[in-house]
């Protein structure tokens, strides 16, 4: 039964057990993996069936699991390691950026140091602080990591995959909010391109740039403004770093306008690196500046404010509507 | 010359650790001479010759406060977990089956002492006298910690495991700047103690000398992690190997807890430095009312721990001893039943902050984008209808 | 003697020993700040003049010293923190993130953390790695911090006395190539706005955008530039959290040509937020796309290399005249 | 029960710590019994009846080998501060002092064990056999480290303190993971031990029963600060608190540093382990040519240590016993020589690399904006008449 219905987590779920089947390299780490699944249960099963040496619940220090994965890698394993939320990659910062990105490099290419840092991010689950935020852009300036997030359970699936297949570090950002989000699976398609963006919905007026939780926001507002007549085409990213500028700037060359959505802050964020490069290649071709769409200079908001905080349908009409205005 | 550990156990190479019963790892478990206890779990007052002459000054009615301390916390936690149960908070952290240990802890303190605490501490925010019901708004989600630390010398509850055993070493390097003799008492859970940081904070404070107490509440669960992932010695004796005393207290022995952590800010009050004191104790409930500990534990394991429940094991005291009547314990439940009522009320009332809060208190001397954002949001919000968003 | 012509190192020597002096709340902290007087000198006989009660050699801890920090702070201390390079405030970054960042929000303004962190940063002083590096972006994109680097001697002192004074945490970058520049600092004159931009030279043709170590270097590109008959106008930023959007807007509404210069990796650098947000502002004012000049997507390289990595003066001048052409 | 430090001295409440004289701190200065040495500074042998059988099989031969390594180290050090003087190099950290240390523990070692270095291991790196021109690369600033680390098993240097510790203790999770009996060497300095990432290297290394020994180069110095700054009792102690063994070792005494890692790395084989090593000894150079100590400690200290030398003292062992005649010192002297102007020679050579260079190896699959500015770079160099970049 290659195509399946699942949730997005079961499709992570279902790809980390492929990986774990398939290559005797590939190991689980991480806080509460074993037993209790994780705390979203992307592990669930998963140490009851490969072993606690396989599926390793480790002492609770996100630096140590880092840097313990990266001395694994170095001898030859491909370790996947879970960080809990979001807002608690922080203490394996370090580890992340001076040491997993430059290891490579570092060693003129005499190592490899294949780690998958999977971080279940964003918001919208009505969590307490540190549980909903988006830090992509912190990894996306580095040199010597690769930063993905699927948006949908057949994309978690397969880009899980080839995660664990690259040579490269790599961020997996995963929208927690869209983990009870179902989709077909087809464990046997071939999968395309881990850093190459989809046209999630084709459109003639304006692109909306979008990618992980914001994906379905953004058809959302597609779906909302073909009921007005605008016509939005919509790029899911996939891949953050590298971003695939060619696709945008295929859509942008079509429609001629942009408007970027993500929930990390705008200050900083994914949209300021697309709207620069974007103007850069499309100067000649837009008819509005790139707009932006995305969380205050603020801090994560407790969760009675968060729908004021993100990037919701209303918000990002706002912005179509001013883009579409010039 | 080697150093043993007191307690090393024969070793394996494999990276699982199997964890068959509570108690059955002679080495993290409780059970040995090194635990200090004054109360038995049947309610015995047992002689102890270092900590007996820190609790010598406590009266029937101050031993009647700690049992009310504990039974009002537990009242108030009990009904937190059923306002979570109904949609009211979005979360809560029991802290059932620790109440001994953060009222025997926070009782020790003085009023000019300072309390960095976890997210569970709501026993310890009782005895500083914060209004428990400010405790809940993080987890109603209408604010990230509603309280001013200043007013009861109680800092904000903290997420990020460990950070605040740093925060509090470098407070109370403030106080011996000072030349006050104020203490600082740091918690921290079982899971935390593997943190950089609360390791870190162990040598600042050992090398500065400075005035903390650290009092690691062993409960022996990180969420689904028993103690053993986190260590294979006693926790206690992580300290010495920083330059300054660890000590085992029965955390289910309120008596104990006090005298142990009275000790220990007398020690720091004197210019002694900081105390590891490891407080062994048991999360009786789930790790929060998002967990679900029957994917992990034992229920048998739970039951072994009621029978050492830290609040009946004071009640036997109470009652052997003759310290305490009927009227006693009835009134206590009058009044835990008001603070229930209270709480309920307070917590449904609760207003949903202001949209414009998303802005504020972000800097305390303003910033232009954050000025900016807020116009352009105020300008938007007022673009719908009656002024009201999405 | 108000006017003295010093070193920028000197300067905020300088202007930490006035700090000492006024408020009996400072302390400096951090490695080898005490005897040594830092690796760079910077906090130079302090220790001898102020005692170890205030001026404090800690344990090589980066996370202990600015956790330590913020404790002191909340005790009522205004701790000013070295780190020793740009690549070492990592095992830092935690601290600063979830905790320096976001303390006062969380108190709902009840507590306020006044932490100034003083990093030496950049390249080109043909350094091992770690001791190159510009890793603003990855600070200013974190809500609840203040960002900001002098560039010049005068500068150096003013605005570390302010950002000590500030309520805010800052981050204050230090350029450190430029460390041994002299300057005239007038410790008495009327110091301007933190946070506000200089225009370091004016032009009407196109405007450079730079700030820290690479406003000398877009100086000496706008005397280049002159002796080919182009006119340019050089803004030093001062300011990376909040940026002082306005001053470069007034310049680009007058030259309609934007090029940002900056070591740090263009990749989700200042530049692309400066371009992105410029490009907003200035649509119809703008000539050319905002080009950026800056490090390339690649760990620092080793010193050898390190000229052909950093912004110099002919590849400014190559942006420049790319933006002209347009 | 409380658990004092077994060397507790009377604690200051005050942040600053005076350090009048080395030594003059009992507790962190290394005089005390714990210590483990098998030759004195006057060459002479001493019985250890833990150790002596650790080094039992060391023919004259192999010692001469000792005294070889340490003086080829020596003199490939000194040839690269006078390298760094003459402009070659950007900087050196030497190792001057700490020659014992390095070559006792690096001649420990099997083939099939794996090292993590920090940057000063230029004896380790002798004794696993990497080309020490190699090492020179990155003072030179032609690149961040230039071997390839699975030829001689030896890990690249390691600048930011600490954390190569938790990449040992990983890469030992998976030696004990594939089932062999290899060990993992771990060395860190007295500075970095305040490191979060050691101590929870500590952790890791003590729950998962990880075969790696942490080698601790206690210098006594973190560039300008004293020991004082990062401990109030001696280092080795920390490892019991963590569940393991601690042993401190003359660090001066080649002999005592084979027997005390062999011991070490034993035990880490037979599935018994971690083991934390103090190699008590002391930068006899400034932190790195670019240094200077006169601001922060005595010559008198200084000199104290140099009779302490780690390589007079292994000969006048060697001449005490009779194992080198004065053929062997002079042949060794022509070594040294050789080697000197070999490293001369190579250094001077070592080319600058492709200016392209800045963009292999930042990832091994390829990035897509790596490629696009290579290429534009490729494009703007040869923009350049004759190609050459300003
Ligand atoms: C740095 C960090 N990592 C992960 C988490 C998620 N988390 C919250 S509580 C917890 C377990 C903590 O266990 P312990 O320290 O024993 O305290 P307890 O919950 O038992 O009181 C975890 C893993 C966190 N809050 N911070
Ligand atoms: C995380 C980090 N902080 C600061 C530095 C700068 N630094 C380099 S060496 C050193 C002192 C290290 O002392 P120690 O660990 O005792 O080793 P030693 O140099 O004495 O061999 C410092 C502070 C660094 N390399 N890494
Ligand atoms: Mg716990
Ligand atoms: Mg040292």
């Amino acid at each position: 039964m290659a195509v399946q219905t699942l949730p997005l987590a079961k499709a992570l779920n279902e790809s980390l057990r492929k990986a774990l089947e398939t290559d005797p390299k590939v190991v689980i780490m991480g806080l509460d993996v074993g037993k209790l699944g994780g705390v979203f249960r992307i592990t669930d099963g998963l140490q009851k069936d490969f072993g606690e040496d396989r599926v390793i619940d480790t002492p609770l220090a996100e630096s140590g699991i880092v840097g313990t994965a990266i001395g694994l890698a170095l001898r030859g394993y491909r370790p996947v390691v879970e960080i809990q939320f979001d807002g608690f990659v922080f203490p394996a910062y370090d580890q992340i950026v001076t040491q997993l990105a430059k290891m490579r490099a570092r060693s003129l290419g005499a190592v490899k140091v294949p780690v998958v840092i999977r971080i279940p991010y964003g918001g919208g689950i009505g969590a307490v602080e540190h549980h909903s935020e988006s830090p992509e852009s912190l990894f996306a300036h580095v040199a010597g990591l690769k930063v993905v997030t699927p948006a949908t359970p057949s994309d978690a699936y397969w880009m899980l995959q080839q995660a664990i297949q690259s040579d490269d570090p790599v961020i997996f950002f995963e929208p927690k909010r869209r983990y009870w989000d179902k989709g077909e699976v087809d464990t046997d398609a071939i999968p395309g391109e881990l850093h190459k963006a989809r046209v999630a919905r084709e459109g003639t007026d304006l692109t909306l740039v979008a990618y992980g939780p914001m994906v379905k926001t953004c058809l959302e507002v597609a779906a909302a403004a073909a009921e007005e007549g605008k016509s939005l085409e919509v790029v899911d990213l996939r891949s953050i770093s590298p971003l695939d500028f060619d696709t945008i700037q295929a859509s942008v060359e079509k429609t001629r306008r942009l408007v970027v959505v993500h929930e990390a802050p705008v200050f900083f964020g994914s949209g300021a690196e697309i709207a620069a490069r974007i103007t850069e290649r499309c100067f000649y071709h837009l008819e509005a500046p790139v707009l932006r769409v995305g969380g205050y200079h603020a801090p994560y908001p407790p969760a009675r404010l968060e729908e004021e905080y993100l990037p919701g349908l209303d918000r990002v009409l706002d912005a179509v509507d001013r883009a579409l205005a010039y | 010359m080697t150093v043993e550990s007191t307690a090393a156990r024969k070793p394996r190479r494999s990276a699982g650790t199997k964890r068959t019963s509570a108690g059955s790892t002679p080495d993290t478990a409780g059970a040995g001479p090194e635990l200090v206890q004054l109360l038995t779990p049947e309610g015995k007052r047992v002689k102890n010759a270092d900590y007996d002459k820190y609790v010598a000054d406590v009266t029937p009615d101050e031993l009647r406060g700690l049992y009310r301390d504990m039974v009002l916390t537990r009242r108030f936690d009990a009904e937190a977990t059923s306002l979570q149960r109904q949609g009211e908070l979005g979360l809560w952290a029991s802290l059932l089956g620790q109440e001994a240990a953060q009222i025997g802890s926070g009782r020790a303190l003085r009023d000019d002492d300072y309390v960095f605490p976890t997210y569970r501490e709501h026993g310890v925010a009782w005895c500083r006298g914060v209004d428990p019901t400010n405790l809940l708004g993080m987890f109603r989600g209408v604010n990230n910690g509603g309280w001013d630390p200043n007013s009861n010398n109680f800092h904000l509850y903290t997420i990020v495991l460990g950070s605040q055993t740093l925060h509090a070493t470098g407070y109370a390097m403030g106080v011996s700047k000072d030349g006050a003799d104020s203490a600082v008492l740091a918690y921290f859970g079982d899971g935390a103690s593997s943190q950089g940081d609360v390791n870190e904070s162990f040598v600042f404070s050992a090398v500065y000398n400075a005035p903390v107490v650290f009092f690691c509440q062993n409960n022996q669960w990180a969420i689904s992690e028993p103690i053993e992932k986190q260590t294979r010695v006693p926790l206690y004796q992580r300290a010495r190997g920083f330059g300054f005393p660890g000590v085992r207290v029965d955390g289910n022995d309120v008596l104990a807890c006090l005298a142990v952590t009275r000790a220990a800010l007398e020690r720091a009050r004197h210019g002694e430095g900081p105390t590891l004191v490891e407080a062994f104790t048991y999360r009786m409930a789930a790790h929060t009312t998002s967990d679900d500990p029957t994917r992990y534990r034992r229920d048998a394991e739970r039951e072994e721990w009621e029978a050492k429940d830290p609040i009946l094991r004071l009640r036997a005291y109470l009652e052997n001893e003759g310290h305490a009547d009927a009227a006693f314990f009835e009134e206590l439940e009058t009044e835990s039943e008001a603070l229930g009522k209270h709480v309920r009320e307070v917590v449904r009332a609760m207003p949903v902050p202001e949209h414009m809060a998303i802005f504020d208190n972000v800097y305390a001397d303003g910033h232009a984008l954050v000025d900016e954002e807020r116009a352009q949001f105020a300008a938007y919000q007022a673009s719908f209808t009656g002024g009201e968003a999405e």
